[in-house]
C-alpha cells in the first residue's frame, strides 16, 4: 500500500482533470503544479489512447514545441492555438481580478511581488484560464485586489475570446461564471468543510454550502505521478521535484 | 563592423544613462559581464528587461545602478522574490515602468520594424496599462467598435546578452530563443559575451543559420567561460541554483549584499 | 495534429474558394502541388503571395483557379514576365490587389501577433494604396504630425509550400527562411511538401531548432520528391531554367499554356 | 591589350562609384548589375584596404547576411541599417516617381509588368536609392508615370529618410535633388552627347547641355569584374555571368 496521497498531488490531479479535453496547454515560468498537472493529463491520455495533448513548458528544452523564443507563446495565444494557461496571483478577488504586482499603494508598495508577467494579455486570449495559488486565506482571497494586473471580465469594447475558469487553491475548487463575473464553489478538498472555505475567502461566491469533495486520484494515476510525472519534472524543477513522494 | 574585445573593455564601452536591453535568466543573461558593469561603478541606467529579470537586474538595482526599470517582472525563479528590487520599490529609488511581457515584445518589434508603434490586444482594465504614458487606447482603424491598445517603440542603446558561440566574422548563434533576436534587432547595437569563438562562419551550415542573429546587429563580442554563471545558459548548461540561494540570503539586507558583491569580486 | 498524407490526399484536402498562402519561387514554392491542384480542377481561389508569385502562380492563373491575386509582383525571373498573368490583367479575370512585399509581410504579421491591423512606414504617395481598401492612412497615435499606413491582417486558411524534410511529429525544417514561418504562423493551417521525412525528431538538435517549424502549425505533410521542380529550393537545388524558359515559351498563348500542362501532367 | 570595356561594364563600375562610403548594399532579385556593382565596391574596397562593404543579395545562399527570410530586408532598413539599395522601373518620370506596374489604366493594364515589389517601402528608408534602368528612351523615361508603385518625393507629414539618390541608364547618369524633385544631368557615357540624352528622356533636368563623359574604369578594375565578379555572379546570374567578357 503507497502513501496517501499528499495535498500537492490531489492539486496536480486536479490540474489534471480541468485541463481534460484541452490540445495544447502551456505553463509560465516557477509553475511545478501546473506543469505536474499538465504533464500528467498527457500521460494519463497516452495510457489510455486519448488525443495527443501538446504541453509547451516555458524553460524547458524537452517539453518545448516552441522555436521562436518566449514571444511564440503569446503569438499563438493570439492566434488561438493555445488552449489553457495558469496564472497565479499573490491577490485574486472575487471578479477574477488578479494582482501579481504588491499590495498597498503602487508604485512604491510596501510589499511588492515580481510583477504582471504576461497575465494582461493571456487572461483575455486563452479560452481555458486556471488560477492557481496554494494559499486559501483572507490575505490571498481578497473583496478587491490593491492592483489589478488584469481583470477577470471585459466589457463588449474590448476583445476577449479568454478568461478565468476555475480557481484551485490548497483547500478548494471554484469555477467562474463570465456572464455574472462570480466564481461557484464546486468542491472542497478532504480535511476541508464549506464553514471553512466561507471564512478564509474574502470575496462572495455562489454555491457557498458545497458538500462536495474534490476527488482523489486512483493508485494507477497517483503511481504515474511518483514515477514519469517526477522524473519529467525534475528538468526544470528539480527542487519540488525531489520534494515528492516517490522512489528514490 | 563588429569589434572583439575583452569582457572588460567591453564593460568600458557600455556608459551610464544608456537604455541597456537585457536578456532573462537562464535563457541569455549576462551576469558575468553585468558584475563587471557593477565592479566600474556604472550609474542611472534605464534597464529594459526583455521581457522579465532576475539576478543580474537585482544585483544591478541593488548596486545603484538602476535610475529606470521596464520589466514585466523581476524574479530569482525557485530561489524566491528579487530582494535588492522589492527594497528599492519600496524606498522608491527606482523609477518603475511596469508591464506585461508582450506588451515588451509588442515595443521591441515595433523598433524591429521601424514604427513608431504596435498595437496589441488585451490590456484594457489592468492597472499596468493607467501607469504606463507611453502606452494608449484607441480605435481599431477598421472596426470603431474595437478599443485596442498601442505601445510605442522600444529602442535600448545596448542589447546585452550571453550567447553559446561567435564566429570570427561577428555571427552570434543563439539557437531557438527568438526574443534575444528581437532585442538585437530592436536595439541600436547588441554587445555579447560567449562561451567560445568559432573560427569558421556560423552562416555557412544552413541547418544552423536560422538561429544565428547576423554581424550586422553586433557591435561587440567579447569571450566570457561561463558567462551566464550563476544563471543558466538556454541548452547548455543549467542555473547554479546554491548560488543565487546563496546570493538571494545575502541580499535581503542592503549590508549583505554588498557583501556577497565584495566577497565574489575577488573571483572575477 | 498532423496528417501524414499524400500528395494527391493533400490536393484534395485544399477545397476551391479558399484563401491559399504561397511561397516564392525559388525558396518554397511548391509546384509539384500546385500541379496537382490544377490537374483536379481547383477554382475560385484567393491567392495570398507571401511575399511575390512566380511559376506557381502564372499556372494557377492559367488553368482559371484564381478569383483574386494578392501579391506585391508576379514574375519569372530570369525567364521573364508571367504571361498568364499579364493576360489576365489584361482581360480582368482576376480580382487583382496589387501590394507592396513589406506590407504582404505586415498583414501576415498583424495574424501572427493576433492583431486586426499592424502599421507601416512608407507607402504614402504611392497609387497602391489607392486601390486597397483594406488599407488606411492614420495619424501616429503618439505624434499626431505624422500620417502613417495600417494594413489590415491576412490570413489564409491554408499556407502551401514545399520544405527540405519534416520529421515523424510534423515539425518542418524551414532554414533561415522566414518568411515561410511568418506565413504558416499566420495561416489558420500549413500544408507542407517535402523532399524527405526523417525519423527523429528535428527539434531535437538545438542548432537546428530555430529554423524549424513546429508541428503545432502543421496540419498536413506530404512526402514529394523535386516537389519545387522546375522551380529551385533554397540551399538545395537550383531552379531547372530551361524547364521554366519552356514554360515561359510556351504560355504565351493560351494554347501554347494548355499544351504544356497537358504534356507534363503525365510526367506526374 | 583585352576586349574593350561594354556598356554593361561600364554601368557595372558606375553603380560601385555611386556605392561608395557604404557600409551595407542590398541587391533585390533580378538584378544582376547591380549585384555585379556591390560586389565590385566590396572588392575594390578590399584590395584597397578599405571599409569592408556588406553586400546581401536576396536570393543568394552565398552573398546573404540575412537569417531572418526576405522580411529582414524590410526590417534592417526600417532600423536604419541599410544604407543603399537599387529600384528600377518601367517608367520612371521627372519627379523620381517609378512605375513597376503596367502602362495605361490599372488594373487593366495593356501592358503589365510584375509590380511594385519593395519599392513603395524601400524608397522611403533607404537613404541612398539607385534608380537603375538600362533602356533609356521616351518610353522609359517619362513626363509623368501612369502607375506610382513608389513615388520620389514626400511632404512632410510623412516619415522619410531615403529617396532617390541617382538615375542610371545605358546612356548617362542622373543626381537627383530632393530639395527640388529634379533630376540633373552629371555625365553622358561613351557614344552618346547630351543633344541624345536630351531628345530620349521624356522629362525636364538640370545641366542639360553637360559635356561630362562617365568615366571608364581602370584595367585593373575591368580584369576583377571579368575574373572574381563574373565568378560571384554565377551563383545567382548564371545566364547573365556567361554572357560576360571573361576566361573560359
Amino acid at each position: 500500500m503507497s502513501e496517501a496521497c499528499t495535498s500537492r498531488e490531489l492539486m496536480i490531479y486536479t490540474i489534471s482533470r480541468l485541463l481534460r479535453g484541452v490540445r495544447h496547454v502551456a505553463v509560465g515560468q516557477s509553475s511545478p503544479m501546473p506543469a505536474a498537472g499538465a504533464m500528467l493529463l498527457r500521460a494519463l491520455n497516452e495510457r489510455d489512447g486519448l488525443e495527443r495533448v501538446q504541453v509547451s513548458i516555458l524553460g524547458s528544452v524537452k517539453h518545448n514545441s516552441f522555436t521562436g523564443g518566449a514571444e511564440e507563446l503569446f503569438d499563438c495565444a493570439a492566434q488561438g492555438r493555445l488552449d489553457a494557461f495558469f496564472l497565479g496571483g499573490g491577490q485574486i478577488d472575487g471578479q477574477g481580478n488578479v494582482n501579481l504586482v504588491g499590495t498597498g499603494d503602487y508604485p512604491n508598495n510596501p510589499v511588492r511581488w515580481p510583477g504582471s508577467f504576461g497575465s494582461a494579455y493571456l487572461y483575455f486570449l486563452v479560452p481555458r484560464v486556471i488560477l492557481f495559488r496554494e494559499e486559501h486565506s483572507l490575505r490571498s482571497l481578497v473583496e478587491r485586489v490593491d492592483f489589478v494586473s488584469a481583470p477577470g471580465v471585459s466589457d463588449e469594447t474590448v476583445y476577449r475570446r479568454g478568461g478565468p475558469h476555475a480557481l484551485l487553491t490548497n483547500a478548494a475548487l471554484f469555477s467562474f461564471d463570465r456572464e455574472a463575473g462570480r466564481f461557484r464553489l464546486e468542491s472542497t478538498h478532504p480535511g476541508y468543510g464549506w464553514r471553512d472555505i466561507r471564512g478564509t475567502t474574502g470575496f462572495a461566491y455562489d454555491n457557498e454550502q458545497c458538500e462536495i469533495s474534490t476527488p482523489l486520484p486512483d493508485e494507477a494515476t497517483l503511481a504515474l505521478m511518483r514515477s514519469r510525472i517526477r522524473e519529467e519534472l525534475r528538468e526544470c524543477y528539480p527542487q519540488f521535484a525531489g520534494n515528492m513522494p516517490g522512489p528514490g | 563592423m563588429t569589434d572583439f574585445v575583452t569582457p572588460q573593455e567591453m564593460a568600458e564601452r557600455i556608459p551610464s544613462g544608456c537604455k541597456l536591453g537585457l536578456a532573462p535568466d537562464d535563457y541569455a543573461a549576462a551576469p558575468g559581464l553585468v558584475r563587471m558593469l557593477i565592479d566600474r561603478g556604472i550609474r542611472d541606467l534605464h534597464v529594459v528587461c526583455a521581457p522579465i529579470g532576475g539576478m543580474q537586474v537585482d544585483m544591478l538595482i541593488g548596486a545603484g545602478a538602476v535610475a529606470t526599470l521596464e520589466t514585466s517582472a523581476v524574479s530569482l525563479g525557485e530561489a524566491g522574490g528579487a530582494p535588492c528590487f522589492s527594497r528599492a520599490v519600496r524606498d522608491g529609488s527606482i523609477r518603475l515602468r511596469d508591464a506585461t511581457c508582450p506588451a515588451v515584445f509588442a515595443g521591441l518589434t515595433a523598433s524591429e520594424k521601424g514604427v513608431p508603434f504596435m498595437p496589441i490586444r488585451g490590456i484594457i482594465g489592468s492597472d499596468v496599462l493607467k501607469k504606463r504614458d507611453d502606452w494608449k487606447v484607441t480605435s481599431n482603424p477598421f472596426d470603431d467598435a474595437e478599443k485596442i491598445v498601442v505601445v510605442s517603440a522600444i529602442r535600448p542603446d545596448i542589447a546585452l546578452f550571453h550567447a553559446p558561440e561567435a564566429d570570427r566574422f561577428g555571427n552570434v548563434r543563439l539557437g531557438r530563443r527568438r526574443e534575444t533576436m528581437l532585442l538585437a534587432h530592436a536595439s541600436k547595437q547588441a554587445f555579447v559575451t560567449v562561451e567560445r569563438i568559432s573560427e569558421t562562419s556560423l552562416l555557412e551550415d544552413e541547418k544552423m543559420a536560422a538561429g544565428v542573429l547576423p554581424a550586422i546587429y553586433v557591435g561587440a563580442v567579447a569571450e566570457l567561460k561561463n558567462g551566464a554563471w550563476p544563471t543558466g545558459l538556454y541548452a547548455e548548461y543549467p542555473r547554479d541554483g546554491q548560488e543565487v540561494e546563496k546570493y538571494a540570503r545575502a541580499a535581503r539586507s542592503p549590508e549583505g549584499f554588498q557583501a556577497y558583491i565584495r566577497d565574489s569580486r575577488s573571483a572575477a
